[in-house]
């Protein structure tokens, strides 16, 4: 049993962000939403982590959870700026990847009805990779391989 | 000489940065050698003289941080070079058509290949949550290479279960500083006592491993990205990856948690685990069955697999010493059989698709006569995968089948001879279709060296069902017995 | 001071909610900033100044940055997708949030409350553990606060953070170091490579579209604007001095490698913001630059080996000056490293050889479109965050 | 103890065919004269090998190779009397086989692929016969499975998949089955009783009923498990399915080496696992006599059905088999004799039918049996080799088959299993019932329409020489076996030398 | 004299805490983006003055003092620029509002 003081206040606090942020994690669907929910979490964890450490021994400052803490802040910001940039990249590629299936579809009505007129069905766009992906493919089953036969 | 396994990946990881790209490809072979060179003395090391342990910065454990090489972290690491070797090489011939991908494929390698070393050896908490930061990091910066949609999409999801998975890890190992004031393992081991704080991080500390090993609720990341990504990546993620957050978790429990884990909560806790294991193993089975992409079938494979090393915590916590020993062996051989017949598969399966270029399973008709080689490989590492004799993976089912048997837990005995069935009806799936006669695309070539060391590794899955003595006796001289011996 | 903290901790807690519940990013973005801001407070009242300070500095300062020019490049990929040609509301919805999809399928608003509750619970359960955990915690066995104090002497370095930091667990640091790399050579592979061999067959739509997904970002007026730029002309000098400054008190006082490598690269942010050509030179020096700082940690430590001592050690009376030149390599890698996370991520049109788009303030711009929110386009297509749950 | 090498002797016969496999496979599809080399070659090394033990064997001493595999259980090869009777005969019928296979696949695609698969069974068969204890032998068991399954799908049409697919189905189960009972026996009798040993492990195990309970069970799950490949009732849908392969497939690994491994493994659980007196006293031994006895009758009815030439031989084997399983459960030395020399016999036997079907389709292009009217005088030798093999299959004296059923007649009186005499009589009548329709069409009826698909014409002789003389062979093989039973190197002697090591002295 | 000077100081930092209060309700009172610039800058720089100035005979070294007074210097440049940077870029978004 701890008697109340600072650290265990802050630990306390910490705790309830965790909570919190867990909370807000799963619940929402924006990935930026997200990165902020994680990066709070880990707020929650670090003051959590000082907090009980400093619990010990009445209260004294002790320097091995704060380098620990430290070392966390530097790590939580790399893994955000990962995930940013991951972000972006993703965009993009969403971006430039629903546009050539759009203009993809545009080709495609046009030589279907230059293929109409030769009366050449066959060459509906089945063969070409691209095509085949509706604007709001789901990522995940239906890839889109580039002309290359690069594998998805 | 220890740190040496350290110092080599961190030094080539620069190298390969600093270094222009016509000498790489020599200097990555002569790291990988000196690598597998390290590993196999440190093996010898310690098969001589037990396990050694090393303070890093000449400071002792609970103020510095120390380094253990035991029988089991060594089988490790000798695991993680053999699999890097050759998928190094497999990618070096693998890439080739890649080439904005491969400068920045090789130094995430080595800072992977470090990260795993840095794992298997490190005798510290926090140690631990940097190297997996590390390793899902690099991990997941390997499945964006490609820049594509799917994969960054992988990618993101992948990310977002990694910094969880650490961040919950993390709130366990702030506890149990928080309670004991201590980070070293093996001190903890002693410190440890069966109470609510304990329970609450050891609780912790285990949800944000099962989210990194993809354990059965948690997999939803893994198929795709490991689906999604380069074939070398993929056999890197599936085989060695994933089995660092498990190691991890499998020194919790049975190492520090040895002398409390018999405690009531953490024995449930345990048949929980199994449980999962079991969910794994039958939705991993079904969803490969179903799946339409033939790396997509091989990465349900994989939620499959891990599914079996979950067996380890039931079977070996609160039975009787022999079960627990038995367990353990049956644990790290199955470990070790599928690491390599996993690299063995992914990169088989990428040899064919990359050849087919399309990545569909019914794509593959007619591989059976024009790509023999890769379809051998694949066979033979899916008979490793399906516990069939005679390979690792026959071995290990058989040490868990005694041990379930020897602990009277006989639901966990029926769950493994089906699981084995399971398994063989989506890896006959590929079978089927690549002996269809007609083919319906056209082949491309592809370089010999991507069939041979697929082959190869396939073949070391075989013969570790000959010469498993070896590994399992290096176990017998770890440090820890898996809580039972 | 009773009062404070629990103001304090009260703030916290709502600030991070603000975070949460606001619908609007970039609201959530600036009530993140609060929130580092008051944890940084938090810090100090846990007798922990180098962590307030590291949390400014690198918490809540550059993850702000970073997170605001991510958000003002999703919308410029918004806009831009906007000014294509006629581009149908369909390929719009690829960006909107799936709570807009859910809640087109009939059964979204029952599924949506279930998964309200079920978590809901789960996070309270979490919290009741946590504080049990908390509360009932035993008496600890090892006091290792004491062991710092004994190893200090000969540790070569007076403040205790520092020491643990770069001598007692330096191979963390080593490691930390290593996880700061590997994100920044990430940030780098997905740049778009500049040569464009896209692998996409580049047809000529598909490069026109490319354009304009940028052009949507240069097209604002460069920031060339007279008073940030001689404002930004005395700051930075004076930023560097106390970064230098932070470095060097590293030994004795709260301070060290990362708190200088954060103002560093604090430096060089405002600069690029200020439309100084930072990317050209940012990329002579980047790949050297960034891995000096570890390759030198590294050889010290292996070094060390040849004379027989364990790996990291430190030859005894060398430690505090080797120590220094570490941390003084590290501190130039650090700030290298963040500054290039800021300028070279993907989509914001900062092509490594393009010139250096001149780029209006970012907080300025953004700031202003949040009145321009009330006029958005109907349905709320307008959020530009690719958000897929 | 004779000198080290016959430590390494065992490995060596099975690692020949390993080698031969790797090297073929790694051969291209165009060095056809350097892969039927290799072939003949590793056929007879193994022959010779074989050879030399057998006469080891006689001089009463063992070849055994022993390495710790898994904590606490070893990999062992051993080279008894009983091992030496399948090995010598798969040996034999493979180098006879192989040539056929070459003869038969001239000009077919994918050859590399199906020798490099064929001598990987082999290697199977091989571990299967000199496997020492049950872990080694469910080892080479699965092994079989695997390498068995691309040579049933080789022809790689729909009907040959589907054919793959019901054949992994009922193996891979009957397998699961197989670990089940043989991790059950390990755990609870420990590595020494699975050894197989000259007189099974438990001769006097006392009447504890928890133990004998649990033996009995396991016994019944070794029969479910081995009774997949052997073809018992109701497991041995696989088999007629399978006939879709090439005839070389389906005359060796149907007639020979899968369905004989099945037989061969229950021959070990009940002999040098349980022991034939424990097992007696077990009470064991009946329901799987009339399990047989179902299997022979229930066959030959299936067989009589038949219109296909090959459906009609599969069945036969499935009745076939069971004798060797009902010899098996007759206790008594002659009962055992009769059984294992049927293993033998029946063997050669069913190998000539296979062959001669395989003639008649390969030369004429006959499938169904209406079409041989008259093949007779358009294909003397290989319709004689069918005759004799025929009179072998109902038991006319000359021939082999006529011995076994003999010695199984007698060993059930002895056993006092009278109605196991009957069930062989009708058994025999059901055999010409179904046989003699067809020597009828060979010989007296003349030939009514063109031949299907001549693909060789009748040059000097009726076909292609390497189809021709392995089926000559085989025939004079299975007369050989009848007329000069008692002769030292005959099966006859050699089951009798078996059989007497098996009963307590 | 050190009553004297706590009595100038609690009045120095009063004004100053009270001039934030002021700028804290003009911003949340005034009805556009320009207004609200204007009170946040002018009344938290003003009250900024105040409490430095409150501050500075309490500081225990020169050095700590001047460090006091940059701090007050920095925080005038930086708001200052803000401010315009904020209203410039509101100007080019929309000239007639």
């Amino acid at each position: 049993m701890i008697s109340f003081s600072v650290d265990f206040w802050y630990a306390g606090i910490g705790a309830a962000l965790i909570a919190l942020s867990l909370l807000a994690f799963l619940l929402s669907k924006r990935l930026l939403k997200k990165l902020l929910a994680f990066n709070i979490m880990g707020s929650g964890v670090f003051l959590m982590m000082v907090g009980m450490a400093q619990t010990q021994n009445d209260g004294a400052a002790d320097a091995v959870p704060q380098a620990l803490v430290l070392t966390g802040i530097v790590v939580a910001v790399s893994a955000t700026a990962l995930a940013l940039v991951v972000i972006r990249r993703f965009a993009l590629a969403s971006v430039v990847a629903a546009l050539a299936a759009e203009n993809k579809a545009a080709e495609n009505d046009a030589a279907e009805n230059d293929a109409a007129e030769k009366n050449g069905a066959e060459r509906t766009g089945s063969d070409t990779a691209v095509s085949d992906t509706t604007v709001t493919d789901t990522a995940l089953t239906d890839p889109n391989l580039n002309k290359n036969g690069d594998p998805q | 000489m220890m740190p040496l396994l350290l110092i080599i990946p961190l030094a080539w990881a620069i190298l390969c940065i600093l270094l222009p790209q016509r000498w790489l490809s020599l200097t990555i072979r002569a790291g990988l050698l000196l690598q597998v060179g390290a590993a196999l003395l440190l093996t010898a090391d310690v098969y001589v003289n037990g396990p050694i342990e090393y303070a890093l910065g000449d400071w002792q454990a609970p103020l510095g941080i120390a380094l253990i090489a035991d029988g089991v972290s060594v089988t490790l690491i000798s695991l993680s070079a053999v699999v890097a070797l050759f998928v190094a090489f497999y990618a070096q011939s693998y890439l080739q058509r890649y080439e904005h991908e491969q400068t920045y494929f090789w130094p995430l390698f080595w800072f992977l290949l470090a990260s795993l070393n840095g794992i298997w050896l490190a005798g510290d908490l926090f140690n631990l949550y940097v190297g997996l930061e590390l390793l899902g990091l690099a991990a997941v910066g390997m499945v964006t290479l490609t820049g594509e949609k799917p994969a960054l999409h992988a990618a993101l999801r992948y990310l977002y279960a990694a910094l969880l998975g650490s961040l919950a890890y993390l709130a366990g190992v702030a506890i149990l500083y928080g309670a004991y004031g201590t980070l070293a393992i093996p001190q903890l081991g002693e410190l440890l006592d069966a109470n609510i704080t304990t329970f609450v991080a050891i609780g912790l500390i285990s949800i944000g491993l099962l989210l990194k090993t993809a354990i059965f609720p948690f997999h939803y990341w893994l198929p795709p990205a490991h689906g999604g990504a380069l074939a070398p990546v993929s056999a890197l993620l599936s085989a060695l990856v994933v089995k660092a957050s498990f190691y991890i978790l499998a020194r919790v429990w049975l190492d520090m948690a040895s002398e409390i884990n018999s405690h009531v909560v953490l024995y449930s806790a345990a048949q929980g685990l199994g449980v999962l294991g079991a969910g794994a193993i039958l939705w991993g089975s079904w969803q490969a069955y179903k799946a339409a992409q033939v790396k997509m079938l091989v990465a349900y494979s994989t939620v499959a697999q891990l599914g079996y090393l979950m067996l380890l915590f039931p079977l070996a916590i609160g039975t009787t010493a022999v079960a627990a020993g038995l367990a353990w062996q049956g644990a790290m051989l199955h470990l070790l059989a599928h690491g390599f017949a996993k690299a063995a598969m992914f990169m088989s399966v990428g040899t064919l698709v990359l050849a087919i270029g399309h990545g569909k399973v019914n794509d593959l008709a007619g591989v059976s006569h024009r790509i023999p080689i890769s379809l051998f490989a694949f066979g033979l590492s899916a008979v490793s995968i399906m516990g069939l004799p005679p390979s690792g993976g026959f071995n290990a089912k058989w040490l868990l089948l005694q041990s379930a048997m020897a602990s009277q837990q006989w639901w966990w005995f029926i769950l493994l001879v089906v699981g084995g069935l399971l398994t063989a009806a989506y890896v006959f799936r590929v079978f089927r279709i690549s002996f269809v006669e007609k083919a319906t695309h056209e082949f491309s070539s592809t370089s010999s060296t991507l069939d041979f060391t697929a082959l190869a590794l396939a073949a070391i899955a075989i013969a570790m069902g000959f010469f498993s003595q070896w590994p399992l006796s290096l176990l017998q001289s770890s440090g820890f017995q898996g809580g039972g011996l | 001071m009773i009062a404070f903290d629990i103001l304090l901790g009260l703030g916290m807690l709502l600030a991070a909610a603000g975070v949460f519940w606001s619908a609007d990013l970039f609201r959530a973005i600036v009530m993140f900033v609060v929130f580092g801001v008051l944890l940084a407070l938090a810090w100090l009242r846990l007798q922990a100044p180098d962590l307030a300070l590291a949390e400014a500095a690198i918490g809540a300062g550059l993850t702000g940055v970073l997170l605001l020019d991510t958000l003002s490049v999703l919308r410029a990929k918004k806009t831009a997708a906007g000014k294509l040609p006629p581009v149908d509301q369909q390929l719009l919805n690829t960006f909107t949030s799936t709570r807009a999809c859910a809640a087109q399928n009939n059964h979204g608003k029952g599924h949506e409350n279930l998964r309200f509750l079920a978590v809901g619970l789960l996070s309270l359960g979490i919290l009741i553990a946590l504080q049990a955990a908390l509360f009932m915690r035993p008496e600890a066995a090892v006091n290792l606060p004491s062991m710092v104090a004994e190893g200090i002497p000969d540790a070569g370095i007076e403040h205790p953070i520092t020491a643990v930091l770069l001598n007692f667990r330096s191979y963390d640091t080593l490691l930390e170091v290593a996880v700061l790399l590997v994100a920044v050579i990430i940030g780098l592979s997905l740049r778009i490579p500049s040569n464009s061999n896209e692998q996409q067959a580049p047809s000529s739509a598909l490069i026109g579209a490319r354009q304009a997904a940028y052009a949507g970002v240069i097209s604002e007026d460069g920031g060339n604007d007279p008073i940030l730029r001689n404002f930004t002309q005395r700051l930075i000098p004076l930023v560097l001095v106390t970064g230098g400054y932070i470095l060097w008190a590293g030994s004795t006082m709260p301070g060290g490698a990362f708190q200088a490598g954060a103002l560093i690269a604090a430096a060089g942010v405002i600069a690029r913001l200020a439309g100084y050509n930072i990317a050209s030179r940012v990329d002579q020096l980047l790949r050297f630059g960034l891995v000096l700082g570890f390759l030198v940690f590294l050889t010290v430590a292996a070094s060390v080996m040849f004379g027989g001592r364990p790996f990291l050690n430190y030859p005894d009376g060398w430690a505090g000056s080797l120590i220094f030149f570490i941390e003084a390599m590290l501190t130039f890698s650090i700030g290298l490293t963040l500054l290039s996370l800021f300028v070279h991520s993907p989509g914001d049109g900062a092509e490594p050889n393009a010139k250096s788009s001149q780029r209006s303030v970012k907080s300025g711009s953004t700031v202003g479109s949040d009145n321009g929110v009330g006029n958005r386009p109907p349905g709320n297509s307008g959020k530009a965050e690719a958000d897929h749950d | 103890m004779m000198p080290e090498f016959t430590f390494w002797l065992p490995v060596v016969v099975v690692g020949t065919s390993l080698l031969a496999a790797l090297i073929i496979f790694a051969l291209p599809e165009a060095q056809q004269r350097t892969r039927s080399v290799l072939n003949i070659g590793a056929a007879v090394v193994k022959l010779a090998i074989v050879a030399y033990m057998v006469q080891l064997i006689m001089a009463g001493d063992i070849a055994e190779t022993r390495f710790e595999i898994v904590p606490g259980i070893d990999f062992l090869l051993r080279a008894d009397a009983l091992s030496m009777l399948f090995a010598g005969l798969s040996s034999v019928l493979w180098l006879f086989t192989t040539l056929y296979a070459i003869g038969y696949l001239e000009g077919s695609p994918h050859r590399s692929r199906f020798f490099g698969f064929f001598s990987l069974c082999v290697a199977s068969t091989m571990g299967i016969a000199l496997a020492g204890n049950l872990f080694t032998f469910l080892i080479f068991f699965e092994m079989l499975t695997l390498s068995t399954y691309p040579l049933v799908v080789h022809r790689g049409t729909e009907a040959s998949l589907k054919a793959g697919r019901t054949y992994l189905r009922y193996t891979l189960s009957g397998g699961a089955v197989l670990l089940t009972a043989v991790a059950l026996f390990y755990g609870l009798f420990g590595a020494e009783a699975a050894e197989f040993t000259e007189a099974g492990g438990f001769q006097t195990l006392g009447e504890g009923s928890e133990v004998s309970l649990w033996l009995t069970i396991l016994f019944f799950m070794f029969i479910a498990g081995l009774g997949v490949k052997a073809a018992l009732v109701p497991l041995h849908g696989w088999l007629p399915v399978a006939m879709v392969a090439p005839a070389p497939v389906s005359a060796l690994l149907h007639a020979v080496a899968v369905v004989k491994a099945g037989a061969f493994g229950i021959v070990r659980v009940v002999y040098n696992v349980y022991g034939i007196e424990f097992a007696w006293q077990l009470g064991v031994l009946l329901p799987l006599a009339i399990l047989a006895a179902i299997t022979i009758l229930w066959g030959s009815l299936q067989a009589l059905r038949q219109i296909e030439l090959k459906k009609r031989l599969a069945y036969s084997t499935v009745s076939q088999v069971s004798y060797i399983v009902l010899g098996v459960c007759l206790f008594g030395p002659i009962g055992t004799i009769g059984g294992l020399v049927h293993l033998l016999h029946q063997g050669i036997m069913k190998v000539t039918l296979f062959f001669c079907a395989g003639n008649y389709a390969e030369t004429l292009g006959i499938h169904r049996i209406d079409e041989l009217d008259g093949t007779g005088k358009r294909m003397p030798l290989t319709s004689i080799a069918f005759t004799i093999g025929a009179f072998g299959m109902i038991g006319v004296p000359p021939t082999a088959g006529f011995i076994s059923k003999w010695y199984l007649a007698s060993g059930a009186f002895a056993a006092g299993m009278n109605w196991a005499v009957l069930v062989l009589i009708i058994s025999s009548m059901l055999n010409a019932a179904y046989f003699l329709p067809i020597l009828y069409r060979l010989w007296f009826k003349p030939q009514k329409q063109p031949w299907p698909d001549e693909q060789i014409a009748a040059a000097r002789f009726e076909t292609h020489g390497l189809l021709l003389w392995p089926v000559v062979a085989t025939a004079v093989f299975s007369i050989a076996a009848g007329l000069f039973a008692a002769h030292a190197f005959s099966p006859l002697t050699w089951a009798t030398l078996i059989s007497v090591r098996e009963y307590l002295p | 004299m050190s009553l004297l000077l706590t009595i100038v100081q609690t009045i120095l930092i009063g004004t100053g805490v009270l001039f934030f209060l002021v700028g804290s309700i003009g911003l949340l009172r005034f009805p556009d983006t320009y207004t609200r610039i204007h009170a946040l800058t002018k009344a938290d720089n003003l009250g900024l003055g105040m409490l430095v100035v409150g501050l500075l005979p309490f500081a225990n070294s020169p050095q700590q003092a001047l460090k006091i007074l940059l701090c007050w210097v920095l925080i005038l440049a930086a708001s200052s620029v803000s401010a315009y940077l904020v209203a410039n870029k509101l100007q080019n978004e929309e000239p007639d509002a």
